[in-house]
């Protein structure tokens, strides 16, 4: 039975583990530099300076300015929140929907598992950027709009592996026991059958967070996502393309950040997957 | 009479885990010999089927063996180069795994995976090796063998599976066969049937088989001579008629008393207190002390070595030293 | 130089060399010497040459070639398409496939010249130029132009007269003169169908359609049955010289610009802000610069309180930094206070010079205008508010527009430096344009081009023929003058004159900029005319001027480095034998 | 085989009724769309009584669901309708770029896995030494890069710098297509290799290749033979359900290259608001994803003799 480790005992073996401990590093990092944005960046992200535009990285701007003067760095920093403000919010919504809807369709077999695993399947096999493109169209482009439409495109991920685990777990003993003492099933479902599944929801949630990311700010990029001024690193990087030619640290800063904050999570994610739930396919 | 065909001299495997090592083998020794069929007797997790691995050098990552000596007709097989290696396994020494379901590829035909092995040791043309494998196939007495043979895996029942399996280790009939709870996975009606084909085989052929099984029972019925595991560590060797009539360690007394032996009706059967000792790290002195009814103060701080505990027989206790 | 560079390598060592060496040495000789020989091929052609094809790179593809089918227009359809009239540089209506157009104020008579013909072959005539605009009546989404086209008469097989319903000039200066008013062959379109001929269209221009790549391109091949009789134009026929021309959509400002720097294409439309100053001083490109003849501005919702208090509209016109945005888009732009571009026609320089009185960059005057609407910052927090509601705003802003798009952000600083928040929303400038006549929206960013003030201010200042949200019935009536009449110039200027006065009282937009189109052009080409009022193309005297070098192709320069790669190393490795 | 042929008959049977359902879905969801398909496309000299009297001529003024029963039986009939923004037929500019999208995914997904595979095997082969660490660092790298800033660095470095490829664009034949190709491919070689690693290290474990290896095969043998060959069975059937994914990333490659292929033509007609265009595409994807699943279904049941019906993806 698959019991979530204790907590000392998992960040022990991450820190062993070489890679997901570096993943470790990054994500820490991106949390601190979201964190201590207002303190880390030496200006406003938003705070135009049209004589001073379009510098290259300097000492007094490391990552240089845009078109409107705009210091990059600052922008980049307060980007991070954004970033991981999106992904946890998109996982989040979606381990919400998926785990509900996998422990339905893992507990009730039947009709309500068919039911749900049509529908999983049919949206897992949609292209989730052609998806979230249709969801942006009718309610219109934002960083809100995006991260719904992300989310409700790549919750399958959760259902399946919950739908999976739970088939395993519901003839188990435990579960026959407490269905036995006259549990209810909404019960069951919670207090046997959700915590088992947490060492699962989480490896998941690890590697769903950092395609969030990727997905969010690559419909930014095309226009759809966050809204100027918001330092959204899609965005900058949008902005950036079109200089490319004159100021190309504009687009290429941000791509690494999103580049180091994606491999973070999933080197992370690799690690807690070995640790905590080895045989899952994800 | 007894020739060794394959002793093992402190045998050490260990597996290197993020959570620490596991001294899954902790210097194992004993011989098998010629024509016999030798137990090696435990409780699930002691080390038994890694030591049956270790001596096939079947030990995967993140497992290492460590130290020791495998001999097998005076070779030490530990020290071979893969390429020989190669040539011991299934032509010399072949293995039964217990698992059926699991240990047959899903996506090759039966006769397919008998061919096999003939075509790789004897390098003969496939369509021989097809009538090998078909006849292997009768001997390990199964029904219409033709039609057998181009079945797969999945279509056939768990006894027949492990006949299959059977099958393809003495294919090439192999001077050795190790069998690793051969009949732990299938029926019970069909566990006496194929250890009943396993003997025959062993004797027409003049096999010497290595039966690891956690089964006294079985062991009582077929086996010659046996080795009793705890936690990595032989404990007790000798012949299986000595071993049951006067068990010298503790734990092979516990593990008799545990037995409905024959018509010896006892009360209750007894338990062993506490739990298997964990191999990531075991306790100083003898393995077994915390659970020993004898345990004295030198087992909790010196090792007790394998010695002599009368004819053929060896024990790995301090009771009885001096 | 690989090659010497191993010669005196090979012949200064002392070692023997062995067979495998020797081997070597040929097989990277022979190769160097194949790559050489093919560069040398390449750059000693002969120097004197023209190219026989023209490419033009743009930034949008075209939504149908057809120009009765389209509701822009662009490069395709000038060179497809011939203007019955045209303008010459100072803005005359000139001849161009007409022979000659009268005008008298309530018809219009086009005379063709007898041999004047489609590229398929059809003759041009009165019925022809008759069916072409009932088609354009029933099919163009701008066929209400025609609305005051009473008939077509038909004077004789090559002289039409248009009779119209009343006194007005909007056909003569919107239709007859401009590519949307162009002769298509509607014979032709009928018989094979609207969304073939969209793909294929036949007109009378220079040049015809020969193939339209989706998504990539465009090949238009020499008509060589077009005449025109533009006086600027020296070849009236043919344009020999340049068989095909080949329009290339690549949306990608960086793109466009590094192909013509690399020379893949001879003419860049829509040269991005970024580029121009670098293609200014680039010896090998010549810049045309033209004036859009229209304005690029801020629309405000008249209708939507508070906006509805000219103090609050006038407020926004005094807090944008005018200078700042011309600044930041690189002087590729010219500030603008007025709702009208020096390119129009009825245009006076007096009217930006009132615009520039009215409203000056003054953030305190702005300031003081919202408080005296009732806006303060009572909580400082730098927004002004009332009622304990802050002066907050959406602005659409079209994300398809890159100067609008690039400023955006600007914009919400300043306004932000008098107290009004400003929240941007990116979207497609059509969805913004109908969510604007839907009044849908607060402040929205907005721009139009075309050169008659009558063609377009109506649509956009009027309150019915345009309905949007502002409505000044004086405004209306002086509008109607012009769009429901025939005005002379000055007529025309003075009345533009008092609309001018009477919008910057009204405040009913932002003005921001007037837009300077740029067309980069290789200095091989010449012979090319840019014409007002929209930078049009004229190419029937250009000839393209092959270059003497040309360039090296990617697999042979690959091919090169391998080879001197593959010398350096065996030196190299010869060096650390001995 | 005849088994087989039902079993794909009764897949196909099921993909209709999703085809039917994703579409109605689009096209309910396009009506409630903010915004008036034909006064976005009018220009700005257009009078009121002209947009109405194109919205008529365009159908538009029909209930929702009788314009959806036309559009489908005109579909069955191959007609998908005209553009709103070109008026040409959908069917016309959908083909016109299918080749395109084709010529640029295909070759990515061939060679995701000819690449791929391999350099998951090898990493799974020497799992925990440094070939591992190496292959699995560089794919992580990879599958962590968002395509479009992959396309926008190797413009820079291939096309602007070095200039060993055109920029963007599909004019110059195949060197145009080196460089869409390459950002379609790298990230998609990076999920192949981590995939393959995985199930080969599954089945490596697996108590048959143990069988394998005690009967005294060759390594080639018990790892091309019998390991790979069950790898490739998850690998295969995910690696076709993948192509839909593949044409989602078409999307963002496609307009950050100005190829002009389907994904293009989607980002461009959803900015038009052009919704028998978008209708168009989706419809074409719908069948793509029903087809890939489909084929996804044969391939496993083929490759593997217990015929998993379900195969497992996740």
């Amino acid at each position: 039975m698959l019991a979530l480790k204790s907590f000392k005992e998992t960040l022990l073996r991450l820190l062993q583990h070489r890679t997901s401990f570096a993943g470790l590093l990054i994500v820490l990092t991106i949390v601190v530099l979201a964190i201590g944005a207002s303190v880390i960046a030496p200006r406003g992200y938003a705070e135009t300076d049209p004589v001073n535009r379009l510098l290259p990285p300097s000492g007094q701007y490391f990552f240089g300015t845009d078109v409107l003067g705009r210091d990059l760095f600052s922008r980049i920093v307060y980007g991070a929140r954004i970033a991981l403000w999106v992904g946890l919010l998109v996982t989040f919504i979606e381990a919400l929907m998926g785990v509900t809807l996998g422990i339905a369709a893992g507990y009730y077999s039947g009709i309500v598992d068919k039911a749900i695993s049509a529908v999983t399947d049919m949206v897992w096999a949609f292209p989730p950027v052609v998806l979230a493109l249709g969801v942006v169209t009718v309610i219109g482009p934002g960083l809100t709009q995006v991260v719904v439409a992300i989310a409700a495109t790549s919750w399958p991920a959760f259902t399946r592996i919950c739908r999976a685990k739970v088939q395993s777990l519901v003839n188990r003993e435990f579960v026959l026991a407490a269905r036995a003492i006259g549990e209810t099933d909404s019960s069951i479902m919670a207090r046997y059958l959700l915590p088992n599944l947490m060492p699962s929801i989480l490896v998941v949630s690890t590697l769903v967070l950092p395609s969030a990311i990727l997905y969010t700010t690559a419909l930014s990029f095309l226009g759809f996502g966050a809204q100027p001024p918001t330092p959204d690193w899609g965005a900058i990087l949008a902005d950036g393309a079109a200089q490319l030619r004159i100021a190309p640290w504009i687009a290429t800063f941000p791509g690494v950040f999103i580049v180091i904050t994606a491999l973070g999570f999933n080197l992370l994610g690799d690690g807690l997957r070995d640790i905590l739930d080895p045989k899952l396919r994800i | 009479m007894a020739t060794p065909i394959l002793s093992v001299e402190g045998l050490r495997t260990y597996f290197y885990l993020s959570g620490g090592v596991v001294k899954a083998v902790d210097g194992v020794s004993f011989t098998v010999n010629e024509d016999e069929v030798f137990c090696l007797v435990g409780e699930t997790g002691c080390g038994k089927s890694v030591t049956s691995l270790s001596i096939m050098r079947l030990i995967d990552h993140p497992g290492i063996i460590e130290e020791g000596r495998v001999l097998y007709k005076g070779k030490d097989l530990l020290k071979l180069p893969e390429s020989e290696m190669r040539k011991i396994r299934g032509r010399e020494i072949a293995m039964v795994f217990q698992n059926p379901m699991r240990s047959l590829n899903p996506v090759f035909t039966i006769g397919d995976q008998i061919a096999e092995a003939p075509m790789t040791h004897f390098d003969v043309p496939s369509r021989d090796a097809w009538k090998t494998a078909i006849e292997f196939i009768a001997k390990v007495k199964m029904p219409d063998p033709e039609v057998r043979a181009k079945s797969y895996p999945h279509v056939l029942s768990g006894g027949m599976r492990q006949r299959s399996m059977i099958a393809m280790m003495i294919s090439c009939e192999p001077s050795l066969l190790i069998a690793d709870e051969p009949t732990t996975a299938v029926d019970v009606t069909i566990q006496a049937q194929l250890m009943d084909l396993l003997l025959e085989i062993k004797k027409r052929r003049k096999m010497s088989m290595m039966l690891i099984t956690h089964n006294f029972g079985l062991v009582a019925e077929t086996g010659d001579r046996a080795a009793v595991m705890y936690c990595g560590k032989v404990v007790e060797i000798g012949s299986v008629a000595d071993i049951f009539r006067e068990p010298l360690h503790p734990y092979t007394q516990g593990l008799m008393n545990c037995l409905p032996i024959g018509t010896q009706r006892k009360k209750e059967l007894e338990v062993i207190p506490g739990t298997l000792a964990s191999p990531v790290n075991p306790p100083e002195g003898c393995r077994f002390a915390p659970r020993c009814g004898f345990a004295m103060g030198e087992c909790k701080l010196h090792e007790p070595p394998l010695t002599a505990g009368g004819k053929d027989r060896f024990v790995a206790c301090h009771l009885y030293r001096s | 130089m690989g090659d010497t560079l191993l010669q005196s390598n090979i012949f200064t060592s002392k070692r023997a060399i062995t067979k495998i060496q020797a081997a070597i040495i040929v097989v990277i000789i022979v190769v160097g010497a194949i790559a050489g020989a093919y560069y040398y091929s390449s750059i000693s052609q002969p120097t004197v040459q023209y190219k026989r094809t023209l490419i033009i790179a743009i930034p949008e593809e075209p939504e149908n070639l057809d120009i009765q089918q389209v509701s822009w227009s662009n490069e395709i359809h000038d060179l497809v398409f011939q203007n019955t009239m045209n303008f010459d540089d100072k803005m005359n209506i000139v001849p161009d496939l007409a022979t000659a157009a009268e005008f008298d104020g309530t018809s219009i008579v086009v005379h063709y010249s007898e041999d004047a013909k489609f590229s398929n072959g059809n003759p041009i005539t009165a019925e022809a130029l008759r069916d072409a605009m009932e088609r354009y009546r029933t099919l163009s989404p701008y066929g209400s132009d025609y609305d005051t086209v009473k008939e077509v008469e038909i004077v004789d097989e090559h002289t039409a007269r248009i009779v119209l319903t009343q006194p007005s000039t909007y056909v003569w200066l919107n239709d007859i003169p401009v590519v949307y008013g162009a002769i298509v062959d509607a014979k032709a379109a009928k018989d094979v169908g609207d969304a073939e001929f969209g793909l294929k269209p036949v007109g009378s221009g220079p040049y015809k359609v020969k193939e339209w790549i989706q998504g990539s391109q465009v090949v238009l091949e020499r008509n060589d049955l077009y005449k025109t009789n533009l006086p600027f134009v020296e070849n009236k026929g043919p344009n020999t010289y340049i068989d095909e021309v080949i329009i290339r959509f690549i949306p990608e400002d960086v793109t466009r610009l590094s192909e013509i720097e690399a020379g893949t294409v001879d003419i860049v439309r829509g040269v991005p802000v970024d580029a121009v100053a670098k293609l200014k001083t680039d010896p090998n490109v010549v810049m045309y610069e033209s004036l859009t003849p229209g304005v690029e501005y801020i629309m405000i919702n008249m209708k939507k309180p508070p906006l509805d208090d000219v103090r609050i509209r006038q407020a926004f016109n005094y807090a944008v930094d005018r200078d700042e945005i011309a600044m930041t888009l690189e002087g590729t732009v010219l500030p603008c206070h007025v709702y009208m571009s020096p390119s129009h026609l009825g245009y006076s320089d007096s009217q930006e010079e009132l615009g520039k009185n009215t409203y000056p960059y003054n953030p305190d005057k702005a300031k003081s205008l919202l408080a005296e609407a009732g806006w303060t910052d009572t909580n400082n927090d730098g927004i002004v508010d009332k009622d304990g509601q802050p002066l907050s705003f959406s602005l659409m802003i079209p994300i398809d527009e890159p100067r609008e798009k690039r400023i955006g952000p600007l914009l919400q600083s300043q306004f932000a430096k008098v107290g009004i928040r400003v929240e941007i929303r990116e979207f497609d400038y059509r969805y913004i344009r109908d969510q604007t006549r839907h009044w849908n929206f607060e402040l929205a960013g907005r721009f139009y081009s075309w050169h008659d003030p009558a063609g377009i201010l109506p649509y956009l200042l009027h309150s019915e023929y345009g309905n949007y949200t502002y409505s000044n019935p004086e405004v209306d009536k002086l509008l109607e003058e012009d769009f429901l009449g025939a005005l002379d110039t000055p007529a025309k200027t003075e009345l533009y004159m008092k609309l001018t006065k009477m919008w910057l009282d009204d405040a009913p937009w932002v003005p921001l900029f007037v837009n300077r189109e740029y067309t980069a052009v290789r200095k091989d080409v010449q012979g090319l005319h840019v014409m007002p009022p929209f930078a049009t193309l004229f190419i029937q005297d250009a000839r393209v001027i092959a270059p003497t070098g040309q360039q090296i192709s990617p697999w042979a320069s690959l091919l090169m480095n391998m080879v001197l790669f593959a010398n350096l190393a065996y030196v190299t490795g010869r060096k650390d034998d001995s | 085989m005849g088994a087989l042929a039902r079993y794909a008959f009764k897949k196909v049977l099921i993909g209709i009724p999703v085809v039917v359902f994703v579409t109605l879905l689009l096209f309910l969801i396009m009506k409630q769309v903010p915004g008036d398909p034909i006064r976005m496309i009018a220009g700005e000299r257009v009078t009121q009584e002209r947009i109405d009297e194109l919205r008529k001529s365009w159908g538009l003024d029909q209930p929702v669901y009788i314009q959806y029963f036309y559009w489908f039986a005109k579909v069955m009939t191959g007609d998908f309708g005209y553009s709103y923004v070109t008026r040409q037929p959908v069917s016309y500019l959908v083909w016109a770029r299918l080749p395109y999208t084709l010529e640029l995914t295909f070759p990515a997904l061939v060679l995701s896995y000819v690449f791929g595979v391999p350099l998951g095997v090898i990493a799974a082969l020497g799992r925990g030494k440094s070939r591992d660490y190496v292959t699995m660092g560089i794919s992580s790298f990879f599958y962590s890069m968002p395509t479009y800033w992959l396309g926008l660095m190797l413009m820079l470095v291939f096309g602007l710098y070095l200039r060993w490829f055109p920029i963007s664009g599909s004019t110059s034949g195949f060197e145009s297509l080196v460089l869409p190709m390459l950002t379609f491919t790298l990230p998609f070689i990076a999920f192949s290799a981590r995939i393959a690693r995985t199930e080969m290290l599954e089945v490596l474990g697996e108590d048959y290749v143990r069988t394998a290896w005690a009967k005294g095969l060759p390594s080639t043998r018990v790892i091309l033979r019998h390991a790979l060959r069950n790898a490739l069975i998850p690998v295969t059937v995910m690696f076709f359900l993948d192509l839909p994914w593949i044409i989602g990333g078409a999307v963002i490659v496609e307009t950050v290259f100005s190829w002009p292929g389907m994904g293009s033509l989607l980002y461009k007609s959803i900015l038009r608001l052009d919704y028998p265009v978008i209708q168009g595409v989706v419809f074409i994807i719908a069948i793509l994803i029903v087809i890939c699943n489909i084929t996804g279904d044969i391939v496993s049941a083929t490759l593997d003799p217990r015929i998993r019906v379900e195969p497992e993806k996740a």
